[in-house]
């Protein structure tokens, strides 16, 4: 088994050096096809491993080599599959894959073709560190490596300012969540002495309880940035600027997922801190909520799916938060399939529309993109928790657990979410698909993506529709490392009022969504209409002027900042003052030379005048030590 | 009134301060020699007075020297100051800057 | 009257004579030589010269065996004491003596040379300075000082420039004051105990415990004043720039260490008793010297423009440090000064040896005096040997190790910080971080500047001959190579300290 | 011969630039690699010869110099100073061999040579005075090269990276005087000989003086905030070659002699100043990181990052544990690597454009992608990148100091986010974006010579980044006998506590387990 281990994890990293070497030279057809192979072949080795955890082979554990060891700490590289890992490598290595063949249409006419295959694989690389760590210092590893991969593919195209700016934003959010990571790590190394998982969760229970939670708040600012978790959110929208695929990949099932990775995978830890998973449990059903609102009416395709994805995060840490780290995961799961295809979907109606991304200029995309429209419907609807969509499994499931745990106001936020869901994620169907050509207006001809796209998101398609059949077996699984809490809802009478509840809510968002959006009388808005004018939208539509308030309260006064610590601080007190020292040493020179008039008379006052001087001192001396015997013990005492 | 060390002391102090104000005001050079004389001449008075006063002769063979090396002293100087007289036509101190600084 | 005087010749010591009776034979033998055969080349008197400084050099080598064997020794009336100091400060003067006077022999003429006259006054004032190092009567000490003045001065106007006798004038005049006040200061000695040697006065002062400190104390500032003036302490210094500046640049050099090093030996035998006995007001007096001459000398000199006027005023500062050790008054503080000097010699008889080969016989217009620095400018594309030896005596007198004066300033700084002079220490050591600014000018000229335009190729070699090269390299390579002459140089100099009690 | 290889390490470059004079200036290029090869071939020797299990010192020579005042010219590596040795050796090797087309190359070459004698020196002395003869001698060549080959300001700048370093020296050669003393006081000997020194104990109230007159030197060196503004001026004015060696190098000289005198002779100084020094060090991660975000030219940023990250080294230091001074330790290394490719980079674009200023640049990935990618490596690696050089130290540092203060390193952790900032504003300003300056549109792109100098960079960082086992494992044998010996030597209550007892603890685990 360890040999397949070996390729998940290398497959990738030897996927990205081999595209490295052409990203010089012009695009090269077969950098995207072994870049692809390579990468089916990560998910066909975690195929074979997640069969062997399901046939109960036991977990998989290595140890590649030291990687830092000094002191009491011992850091190698260890890696693991177990019955957590192996999901998370199934659904990156299966959605990296469909992205792979995706991208060889979608990239065809990009000058870095090459180059971006090489990045893309060098993601799935880190992020396949990420996961499969058998240790937090690995998982820093790659929560670092996927950070400078999500930088070079979001500034992919870095002749353009806005996605170069998106790329530093994305980056320096990241770290600042990183940081907080990284000290919960030194917290866990110096009270438990190892940063291994096993040991450190072994350790963890004997701790005073102060210190568990510092490490779980710190261990959750670093999952709050790889999440995007308000306030670090801003960065997800603006990360929409890289190609597509990426956003796929990277913004929808991955890398953003990994926050709530962590939790699950430090839930030894967060079940000693129930206190703080409430709060996360909070966050993340505001987060949804929020998220979702500003999904509502945005204008940009790409950042409408982007707020989705935001408040789908915020589900999943309402679920690890109460502690249902595998509904979590399972969402985690099941978003990623439906979610990524709604991306690809996306990306085949930019490509079709020449890059415009506001759905209000498309309409009526149905006919000649009929594929497009069928996954993107059919994601939407996943996505919308229709049954029996996967989606249907693993929300209506956090809304289970929220209200099994007695937590009514989580779940009255998040219910009412859902029906925000369907509501965005149909009003951009409907805006896209149906109703005028509108499209027509800016002389696009659409067409469909190739056929072998269409083809490689079919499995996608596939599980956004059936993932759901698979919770029991998932459940069974990953019991075995979680903590295995069911969450029935007792009465069976309440159960169904709920399920059909929430089916007719979210139902009636849809056709709401419809009636609204998929008419001929949409036009493209040109901020004249009294809804546009009103304080909410302006609020949404502006993001809570959060962008704002960063760019005006950190952004510029840092900048401000720095450049009075440089030009006043550094250049004006601190350097000013060493040059003034010796300034005032040359000058006392400059002054004082006039003493050397070169006159002789002057030259035998001096010495005249220094003699007298002395001599004065010496008669003040010597009166003093006729009149006192004190003097001595006086001058002595100053020191000389 | 005896005439004793102490008065020979003061007029060699008084003789003494008239040099130093000698040396201090005068800008001519050849009076600046007599003031370095007056100055080595009121010590002389003094040895030779607290010599006496001893009874040692210590005193008295340090005033010969200085005797002495006042008249080398007046040959090396008054050479030098031949020397500058010559070529400037004056012995002013005052024209004597032309390195300051 | 007088009784019939009966001394063997045993008891006269005459050998402790010798050492002053070379130069002064030499230099008798010089004027004979002169009176015979007129017009004869300097080179001739120059080698005479060096042949009797190399046996007066033998001769003190004599007298130290005999004091490492027998410890001090007094001769001719008690006048004459040959002890360690004596010994150590003669071997420097004769040592240095020796190197300089061959830096007549330029490829250029000068007048002053040219008289046989120079090399006889250059011999009698070694002697002078010998006899005033090698005694403790204040009256040997007044003749062997103005015996070394006179000639000095003398000297000084035989470069027959204007300049030279302005600064021959300016050093005369205030010389015959410093006369005054040394001979003031010890008839204020004499009249206080009836002595004027220096143990003598010690004795009976301490006898009677300081009974009239306020008389000491006036004795105490007119030979400071006198020995100020000498060791160019600020502010009695006035006339070293000028005169640095007024003399050749050899002589200069010579002055920058042979007449301080006797000063040093006459401060350290007056005042060290002096401190030793707890005279707080000369320690605090000493001590505003130390400071105020080590730091105002290094301000000024900040601001120079010529070279030659810029290391008057380095060797003013130098001096100022080197007072440090009378002030600490240590065997090691001691042992300190002469290493210091010694050190100092090897990079001052270098770097004026540089100026004195560059000296050029017209100023030409891109210069405002002899040495200006952008002389100097672009050194190292027209000779680079010269300027690479030149920088590096810049850097031994800035104190970067492993040149020479590096080590003479380790140990003198931990002079004071063994005797506790913690603050003196620091002042010490950031001195030399000012004097750093100044040499370093000079090599950014030489380095870093490019060349001025029209400026001869031969300008810095203008004057050299091989005699002068050779003084260079040796100056050069006792420079680098002096951390291997520490160790000897140190134990030699503590055992002839310590053993003279000091 | 190979029991002197030390002094062979030391002396031959100087050997070799002295007849280096007598080459003709066509072949003084192929002359310098070919002496700074076999440089950097015995310094490998070193490594290969280096036994990597022992704590102690390796290699000693002793000579004696000044006996009577107790120097010597003692020598000796370990684990601590033998692979900053080597980087000293690897630099000189590629500085020379990229040296681009400038005037004076004759004596450029030489002066490096000159060089590499004094740094070698540094970091192999045992003795206080032979490490400052070596210390101090360092300056002059380095004075040369910037006020040689510099630009506008180079006089200025020389001469203050000149005279503020000496001074600061100068303060710290006054405490080396004073420390024989105390060792003499004590023992009736004279001796500079560092390890006597760690014999000695001192009293607490002597230790902090001294600890302060050291510091004064050291920090002007490394340079601490607020010492730290001769070194914008020396980067901004110096050639390429004279930022590489100084920031790789010379700037190293002040962390090593801290962790080589400071720590072990003044332990209980250097618990009562820890936190202090952590502040200032905080200032110089911070503060300094934003001023490199305020600046205009690319080479200050460089510069201003150097002393950003030569805070984290100071802090790393000041964890007074071994995970903190082992990742100091390697920070220097890591620091070394990638602030002298930093600098090479920019002067590789300073070659083509004779230019630093960022407005003038922009879309140069476009145009220059290998020199783009090699940049982005080197940033990534300055920023700290996990498998980078420099994350293994900075991580080591902080988790070190993370042991002493919480919030300390809190924020001194907000370095990696600031770092980030003006990196990437950087990266972005210059090569980001369209390429709009018609001069920039036709440069050309690395050539062979600075790859060969950036490539094994490159390398190294990344090798080191993932495997640093060979030479973490040799300072930390290093780092663990001199943090016992300060534990042993300390006598306070709190100096006790602060540093680890590394013999008690494995019995204790021992017995635990």
């Amino acid at each position: 088994m360890e040999l397949y281990l070996y390729i998940a994890l290398f497959a990738p990293l030897v996927s990205s050096l081999f595209s490295a070497l052409f990203t010089a030279t012009p695009k090269k057809m077969f950098t995207g096809v072994v870049a692809s192979g390579l990468i089916i072949s990560a998910l066909v080795s975690s195929i074979v491993l997640l069969v062997h955890i399901l046939n109960g082979g036991g977990v998989v554990h290595v140890e590649l080599m030291t990687w830092m060891e000094t002191g009491d700490l011992y850091i190698p590289f260890g890696f693991v599959v177990d019955e957590v890992s192996v999901t998370m490598m199934m659904v990156v290595t299966l959605v990296s894959s469909v992205v792979h063949v995706y991208s060889v249409g979608y990239m065809d006419h990009d000058k870095g073709f090459n180059r971006f295959f090489s990045y893309l694989s060098a993601f799935v690389f880190s992020m396949m560190v990420l996961v499969m760590s058998d240790n937090f210092a690995g998982l820093f590893i790659g929560w670092e490596g996927v950070g400078l991969c999500s930088w070079l593919l979001i500034g992919f195209w870095y002749h353009k300012e806005s996605a170069t700016w998106a790329a530093n934003e994305a980056f320096i959010m990241n770290r600042i969540a990183d940081l907080g990571m990284l000290i919960g790590l030194f917290l866990i190394y110096w009270h438990t002495g190892t940063l291994q998982y096993t040991e450190a969760f072994a350790a963890m229970p004997s701790l005073n309880t102060e210190i568990v939670t510092w490490i779980g708040i710190f261990l959750f600012i670093g999952a709050m940035g790889k999440s995007a978790q308000f306030p670090l959110h801003t960065w997800l929208a603006d990360a929409m600027e890289g190609p597509t695929p990426v956003s796929a990949l990277i913004h929808a099932a991955t890398m953003v997922t990994a926050g709530v990775y962590l939790v699950v995978r430090s839930s030894p830890l967060f079940d000693l801190i129930p206190h703080v998973g409430l709060f996360i449990a909070s966050l993340g059903a505001f987060v949804a909520l929020f998220a979702a609102s500003m999904a509502l009416v945005n204008r940009d395709m790409k950042r409408i799916i982007a707020y989705s994805t935001l408040s789908q995060l915020g589900y999943m840490f309402v679920a690890a938060g109460l502690g249902a780290y595998w509904v979590a995961l399972f969402h985690l799961m099941a978003h990623a399939f439906f979610k990524a295809l709604l991306f690809l979907g996306a990306g085949n109606v930019m490509h079709a529309m020449h890059d415009e991304l506001d759905p209000f200029k498309m309409g009526g995309l149905k006919k000649p993109m009929k594929w497009t429209f069928i996954m993107m419907t059919l994601a939407s609807v996943a996505l919308a928790g229709i049954y029996p969509f996967a989606g249907f499994f693993s929300k209506d499931l956090i809304l289970e657990v929220a209200f099994v745990e007695h937590h009514f106001i989580l779940y009255t936020v998040l219910l009412f979410t859902a029906g925000l869901t369907a509501f965005y994620s149909f009003r951009l169907v409907a805006l896209i698909f149906h109703g005028e050509e509108r499209y027509k207006l800016f002389g696009v001809h659409p067409h469909e993506a190739y056929k072998f796209m269409l083809i490689g998101m079919s499995p996608l398609l596939l599980l956004a529709i059936i993932a759901g059949s698979f919770k029991m077996t998932y459940f069974e699984m990953v019991t075995a490392l979680l903590p295995a809490t069911e969450y029935h809802i007792h009465s069976h009478l309440t159960f169904w009022i709920m399920t059909i509840g929430t089916q007719l809510f979210v139902g009636l968002s849809i056709l709401y969504a419809y009636k609204k959006y998929a008419n001929s009388s949409i036009t493209v808005p040109n901020g004249t209409s009294k809804m546009e004018n009103s304080f909410v939208y302006k609020m949404l539509f502006n993001q809570y002027y959060i962008p704002y308030l960063y760019q005006e309260y950190f952004v510029k006064p840092y900048r401000e900042l720095s450049t009075v610590f440089w030009e006043q601080v550094d250049m004006k007190i601190v350097d000013a003052s060493v040059d003034g020292i010796a300034g005032i040493v040359y000058g006392t020179g400059e002054k004082t030379r006039a003493m050397q008039s070169g006159n002789l008379s002057t030259m035998l006052k001096w010495m005249v005048a220094g003699t007298v001087g002395l001599l004065s001192l010496a008669v003040v001396f010597g009166l003093a030590a006729r009149y006192s015997g004190e003097i001595k013990t006086i001058l002595s005492g100053l020191g000389v | 009134m005896e005439i004793g060390l102490n008065h020979y002391l003061a007029l060699s102090a008084i003789l003494f301060s008239i040099g130093l104000v000698g040396v201090m005001r005068r800008k001519n050079l050849l009076l600046l020699f007599l003031a370095t004389e007056i100055l080595l001449n009121s010590v002389n008075i003094a040895f030779a007075a607290i010599s006496h006063y001893y009874g040692d002769l210590t005193g008295q063979m340090f005033a010969f020297f200085v005797i002495a090396i006042a008249a080398s002293e007046v040959a090396v100087g008054l050479g030098l100051l031949i020397v500058w007289h010559k070529r400037h036509g004056n012995i002013d101190l005052d024209t004597m800057s032309t390195m300051r600084g | 009257m007088l009784e019939s005087v009966n001394v063997s010749l045993e008891s006269l010591n005459l050998i402790t004579l010798l050492p002053m009776l070379i130069p002064v034979v030499g230099a008798l033998l010089i004027l004979i030589t002169d009176l015979f055969k007129s017009g004869q080349d300097k080179s001739l008197y120059v080698m005479l010269s060096v042949i009797f400084l190399v046996v007066d050099f033998g001769a003190l080598l004599e007298s130290a065996d005999i004091f490492a064997k027998n410890g001090t020794v007094l001769g001719v009336f008690n006048v004459m004491l040959i002890d360690g100091l004596a010994i150590l400060s003669q071997f420097i003067i004769v040592g240095a003596s020796i190197v300089f006077i061959p830096l007549s022999l330029t490829s250029k003429r000068f007048h002053e040379f040219s008289y046989p006259e120079f090399f006889a006054l250059f011999l009698f004032m070694i002697a002078g300075f010998q006899f005033m190092v090698a005694t403790d009567n204040l009256i040997l000490i007044f003749v062997g000082l103005e015996t070394a003045s006179l000639a000095l001065y003398t000297l000084i106007a035989m470069h027959n420039r204007d300049k030279s006798f302005e600064a021959a004038v300016k050093y005369f005049t205030m010389g015959a004051l410093s006369a005054a006040f040394f001979s003031l200061g010890s008839m204020v000695f004499y009249a206080l105990t009836g002595s004027v040697e220096i143990n003598q006065i010690a004795t009976v002062l301490a006898g009677n415990g300081y009974a009239d400190i306020a008389y000491v104390l006036i004795a105490v500032t007119f030979m400071l004043g006198s020995l100020g003036f000498k060791l160019s302490l600020v502010p009695f210094h006035t006339w070293a720039p000028d005169v640095y500046e007024g003399s050749s640049a050899s002589m200069a050099g010579y002055m920058s260490i042979v007449p301080k090093i006797a000063g040093f030996i006459v401060a350290m035998r007056i005042f060290e008793f002096l401190i030793h006995s707890g005279v707080v007001w000369l320690e605090v007096i000493l001590y505003l010297f130390v400071v105020v001459t080590m730091t105002a000398a290094n301000m000024w000199a900040l601001v120079q423009t010529d070279v030659k006027r810029m290391l008057a005023y380095s060797s003013i500062s130098h001096a100022g440090f080197v007072m440090a050790a009378i002030l600490i008054g240590t065997t090691q503080s001691n042992s300190a000064l002469f290493l210091y000097w010694v050190l100092f010699a090897f990079t001052n008889l270098g770097s004026f040896a540089m100026l004195w080969i560059s000296r050029q016989k017209n100023i030409p217009w891109y210069q405002t005096s002899d040495h200006s620095y952008n002389k100097f400018a672009g050194m190292i594309k027209t000779s680079p040997v010269a300027a690479i030896i030149m920088g590096l005596f810049m850097l031994s007198l800035a104190g970067v190790p492993p040149f020479a004066l590096f080590w003479g300033k380790l140990y003198m700084i931990s002079s004071a910080v063994n005797a506790g002079y913690t603050l003196l220490a620091l002042i010490m050591a950031l001195n030399s971080a000012i004097a750093g600014y100044y040499y370093l000018k000079l090599i950014v000229y030489m380095f870093m500047k490019e060349p001025v335009q029209g400026a001869e190729e031969q300008v810095f070699t203008n004057n050299s001959s091989l005699p002068l090269r050779s003084i260079i390299g040796f100056a050069a390579v006792g420079t680098v190579f002096a951390f291997i002459l520490v160790n000897p140089l140190v134990e030699f100099i503590t055992s002839f300290v310590y053993n003279s009690g000091y | 011969m190979l029991d002197n290889i030390l002094s062979i390490l030391i002396f031959f470059p100087a050997l070799a630039a002295v007849l280096g004079f007598a080459i003709q200036r066509d072949s003084i290029r192929s002359y310098g690699v070919a002496v700074a090869t076999i440089e950097f071939a015995l310094s490998l020797l070193l490594w290969f010869m280096f036994d990597a299990n022992a704590s102690g010192m390796q290699f000693m020579e002793t000579l004696p110099l000044v006996p009577v005042f107790g120097i010597n010219y003692i020598l000796g590596v370990d684990g601590i100073s033998v692979f900053i040795i080597i980087l000293s050796t690897f630099f000189t090797l590629i500085g020379i061999a990229s040296l681009g087309e400038i005037k004076k190359v004759k004596y450029m070459i030489i002066t490096l040579l000159f060089l590499q004698m004094t740094m070698t020196g540094v970091f192999a002395a045992l003795d206080a005075i032979v490490f400052y003869v070596f210390w101090e001698l360092s300056l002059v060549p380095m004075l040369y090269i910037i006020g040689a080959w510099g630009g506008p300001l180079r006089i200025y700048a020389s001469i203050k990276f000149f005279l503020y370093t000496f001074t600061g020296s100068l303060v710290m050669l006054v405490g080396m005087l004073f420390m024989a003393y105390f060792y003499y006081q004590a023992s009736g000997i004279w001796t500079f000989a560092i390890l006597d020194w760690y014999r000695l104990v001192l009293p607490e109230n002597l230790q902090l003086w001294l600890f302060a007159a050291f510091f004064v030197g050291f920090a002007i060196k490394v340079p601490m905030f607020p010492f730290h503004t001769w070194l914008p001026y020396a980067h901004g004015q110096a050639p390429t070659i004279g930022s590489v060696m100084l920031a790789a190098i010379l700037l190293k000289m002040g962390t090593y002699a801290f962790v080589r005198f400071s720590l072990p002779l003044f332990p209980d100084a250097s618990v009562f100043y820890m936190m202090p020094i952590a502040v200032l060090a905080i200032i110089m991660i911070i503060y300094t990181g934003m001023v490199a975000y305020a600046q205009k030219d690319i080479k200050q940023v460089v510069a201003y990052s150097s002393v950003s990250h030569m805070g984290v080294i100071i802090l790393g230091t000041f964890a007074l544990n071994v995970e903190g001074i082992s990742g100091s330790i390697f920070l220097m290394l890591g620091h070394g690597v990638v602030a002298g490719a930093l600098f090479f980079l920019v002067g590789v674009i300073y070659d083509r454009r004779h230019t630093k200023m960022m407005s003038e640049f922009g879309g140069l990935a476009t145009v220059m992608p290998r020199y783009a990618t090699v940049f982005g490596i080197m940033m990534m690696a300055s920023v700290g990148l996990p498998l980078t050089i420099n994350f293994v130290g900075e991580f080591l540092s902080f988790l070190g100091f993370y042991k002493q203060s919480h919030i300390l390193t809190l924020l001194a952790g907000t370095g990696i986010i600031v770092g980030a900032i003006y990196m990437l504003a950087a990266y972005k300003k210059a090569f980001f974006g369209e390429v709009t300056n018609e001069a920039n549109k036709n440069l050309p792109d690395l050539n062979k010579k600075e790859l060969f100098a950036l490539i094994p960079l490159v390398i190294i960082s990344i090798w080191l980044g993932v495997y640093p086992k060979p030479v973490l494992e040799p300072i930390n044998n290093s780092v663990e006998a001199i943090v016992q010996l300060m534990h042993d030597k300390a006598i306070t209550p709190e100096a006790k506590s602060r540093i680890p007892n590394l013999i008690n603890d494995k019995n204790s685990q021992e017995g635990a387990h």
